[in-house]
């Protein structure tokens, strides 16, 4: 079967996630990757969102983070500040899954703003639940699609903390939960390096070149030792994603942005 | 005691310029009809607050009733940018609008706290990120027994919380069901407070003893306003009007289209 | 993921020698099966957490069961002493008993830090009084933002704790309904957890979206126990049999009449 | 009608609470009063009780702070932490109606030992929900049974602050309630002075003399310039009382401790 780029890379992410997996899910890219789990091989996965609902298993895919569904489809719904004390904070949540408009190679985020803050070129959203997502979670996953303005090598403003700007900031302040360990693109998958904490290239999406790659990263990528092809996606998982994207699209009466 | 009061009435009554304003709504029961309704009754200077500001804080932004704006993500979600609010900080226009950002923890704590009574909300936060380099509401304090730097922001307490919910009873309970957000805490951390309901009942008839509810003496109006969320929706009562989420992306990016839509769709409609 | 258990099965897995131990409930869902089955397995040197204490502390400390208490108000309620604590506090019997004294808010400001992963609670409190300067676990903090000075206490993180509920579902979900207490977040707030409940269900039947859950991941053991709460009641289930807590106060007077009571009633009782 | 002392004090004290009343209120002696009120002139008073109960209508007394019939008959209950985070510390609370072991001229309150703390004489139940009710409350009401022994010069331990052990503490240390305002007993009634903050004898109840009231004090009592006689019981407030004691005997399937 043929499947475009933004397929393969949600089918990646959503291979990264089992059934024992606890995760707050961010809308969009995360949204999809983590109810592809649910959909596939990890139907007893724990799906959370910020708007407070708790084991929530949508049929179609939130527009927003506080959709009807959401709430519907939950075990229970809680209010946003003790989502935000008893089951972020609390520690409760096993991955975490982020995006952002930048990211650098030690995984910090940024959806702030593009340019100065004061006099920014681009007013992006801002943190949400980022900035502490980004520390509360037992680890960091990152689904974003890759080019030099979203891979870069300073972030204009660090919203989220990864590893920090040196890879031993995270550490060194004492935040004990492990930060990024992935990072999943259109075009590849990287994991954070054991070490330096840098993000590596471990996988190559079929089709995808070395120097592809390096054209769409903003700072000088490594590649493993032992770099794999990612296994393209298989028929079922990209039928319960087109499924999933057909339903959304029909339930929000409009075409998905994806 | 609550009191019932019309729409026009309550924020006539209870909104003042210059207020610190909490109209909440975790997608779920935004405020759209009360939040029309200071719109229409021009109410300038307003701080507004809130963790999501979304279409209703851009048509406010938009009209310029705000001077400044407290916030953890602001977008039209699943959508793209709030116009709006970007021309108002990126270009002052109508007037500048100054950004006082917190993340979602912050602010849910925040509220938290200022419900709570307190007068600042701790929790673990901001560590490594460059919000506090810029924000100078954010402090740190060592916890006295382990030693553990916290984060610390000033709690919210609003002069005017504005909120939606299910129903509310004659006496002026109110019950708030499903993705309930911080919209019981905006209430209780403000103030003053107008509540507006889809229908308001004899009986609430709670179906659980821990239902989420606002009893009346919290509560300073309730407003009967039958589809006073929508676009946004209301649990039990209608659904979320997508389209025209999308459709404020086109609606919202040019100043005289934008213009001409509150015209037509808010200032000159009734309430 | 939550597993089902016998209660014999549970205590012997998630009860250790010397741990902390909360076992609460507000006057309701008391969970006196799991306390009796805690003290047929003899566990010793047990660090017992409860805003209040009642007759099944009295029977642990009468037992022998602990060496210290962390509470904030310790009583048969509306019948008056419990004669076991006071023997252990005033004359060591039959071991001493060290006391860790707070008040209720205090301890439910624990509590909530505990569950919220915090390694301290701030609230207003302890001000003008004697308690802080006999507990060093009191301490005060200035707000960095107006200066006042709150009261800090360290958060209650239990080894394990122990709570009766209504209802589970066979993943291990459990509902809590009624007088909630402090239940929700002890279960949060500690390393492992057993619950015991009247009923295991197919569904839950949840009547509303926001009723009180413990998701089966944050439960290490699930009990069925019809009955579990009694002399203590389980909204939905029975009634409080006060009479027993009135008798409470004859049986436990004496120290053979309560171990005579002990004895035919708890530890040659089949759990 | 005849009535007995405890009668009096029961209801002198729910005489004092009015309809727009936001009650926090203990069990025991206040339960009573508070209650009393509700079934008498005050229909409308809003009790609450720290077991998280909002708005509770029993129809018999609890014996407990959380009995079942407060939840049953109440608006809405709210786990602990909530109600001392929102509804007690948040401010939402007109009047604490506390009672002790101890009380001194400047209403400050023992409920947690006679003697010494480390080695007591007797060991109380402890504050409860009482050290911060007593600052957390708008104004608060004390009702006692009185004698040398509760109404002492000196306390031997001060659980809920009053005015202070000098009657200037409260406002010193930034307080900002009024703190105990009214003393009611089974012999009199008290208010506190404006300036001295001293409770002041302002109404005997019916058949009780200056000298009794000295001889059950443990300081030297103050009697306003105009004291008058509490006016007892009248039928209504009687036959509500008693026929309110009658069924929480029944429904608790013993004589009620008062």
């Amino acid at each position: 079967m043929n499947y475009t780029t933004a397929e393969m890379m949600t089918v990646a992410a959503a291979r990264a996630l089992s059934n024992d997996d606890i995760c707050f899910v961010g809308i969009g890219l995360p949204s999809a990757a983590c109810n592809l789990a649910r959909l596939t091989h990890a139907p007893e996965i724990t799906l959370i969102y910020e708007s407070g609902t708790i084991r929530t298993r949508p049929a179609v895919l939130p527009l927003s983070i506080g959709d009807g569904e959401l709430c519907d489809t939950a075990l229970a719904t809680v209010s946003v500040p003790e989502m935000f004390r008893y089951w972020l904070q609390g520690g409760r949540i096993t991955i975490g899954f982020l995006s952002g408009a930048q990211v650098d190679r030690f995984g910090n985020l940024n959806s702030t703003v593009i340019g100065d803050y004061h006099r920014p070129t681009v007013r992006l959203p801002g943190s949400g639940g980022a900035t502490e997502i980004a520390t509360s979670c037992g680890e960091i996953f990152i689904i974003m699609r890759q080019s030099k303005r979203s891979f870069v090598a300073e972030l204009d403003f660090l919203t989220s903390l990864g590893h920090g700007r040196n890879g031993t900031e995270r550490q060194a302040s004492g935040v004990k939960t492990k930060g990024p360990t992935l990072l999943i693109s259109d075009l590849c998958s990287m994991s954070s390096d054991p070490d330096t904490k840098e993000f590596v290239v471990h996988s190559l999406h079929p089709g995808v070149s070395r120097e592809q790659v390096r054209e769409n990263t903003g700072w000088e990528i490594r590649f493993a030792e032992n770099v794999e092809e990612t296994p393209p996606p298989n028929r079922m998982e990209l039928e319960a994603l087109r499924d999933l994207n057909a339903r959304t699209a029909a339930a929000h009466g409009v075409t998905a942005a994806d | 005691m609550a009191e019932l009061f019309s729409l026009s009435q309550a924020v006539a009554r209870f909104v003042e310029d210059g207020d610190v304003v909490a109209m909440e709504g975790f997608t779920h029961l935004i405020p759209f009809a009360a939040g029309h309704e200071v719109i229409r009754q021009r109410r300038r200077d307003l701080t507004l607050v809130r963790m999501t500001p979304d279409i209703l804080y851009d048509q406010l932004i938009g009209m310029g009733a705000a001077r400044k704006l407290v916030f953890s993500w602001g977008g039209n979600p699943g959508v793209g940018s709030l116009h709006r609010m970007r021309e108002a900080v990126e270009r002052g226009w109508p007037v500048p609008l100054e950004l006082d950002e917190h993340s979602h923890a912050a602010m849910a704590n925040a509220y938290e706290a200022g419900a709570a009574g307190l007068p600042c909300a701790f929790f673990r936060g901001y560590r490594g990120t460059d919000l506090p380099r810029v924000n100078p509401n954010i402090k740190f304090v060592a916890c006295p027994f382990t030693g553990e730097e916290l984060a610390a922001i000033p709690s919210i307490r609003p002069d005017v919380a504005i909120i939606h919910a299910q129903k509310a009873d004659r006496e002026g309970n109110v019950l708030i069901e499903g993705i309930v957000g911080v919209q019981k805490e905006a209430v209780l951390a403000a103030r003053r407070s107008i509540v507006t309901v889809e229908e308001i009942v004899d009986d609430l008839e709670l179906k659980s003893p821990n239902a989420v509810v606002l009893p009346s003496w919290t509560v300073s109006a309730v407003v009967a306003a039958p589809g006073g969320a929508r676009p946004s929706y209301a649990h039990g009562y209608y659904a979320r009007d997508n389209a025209f989420y999308f459709a404020w992306d086109k609606i919202s990016r040019d100043r005289n289209t934008f213009l001409e839509w509150m015209h037509a769709n808010v200032t000159e409609a009734r309430s």
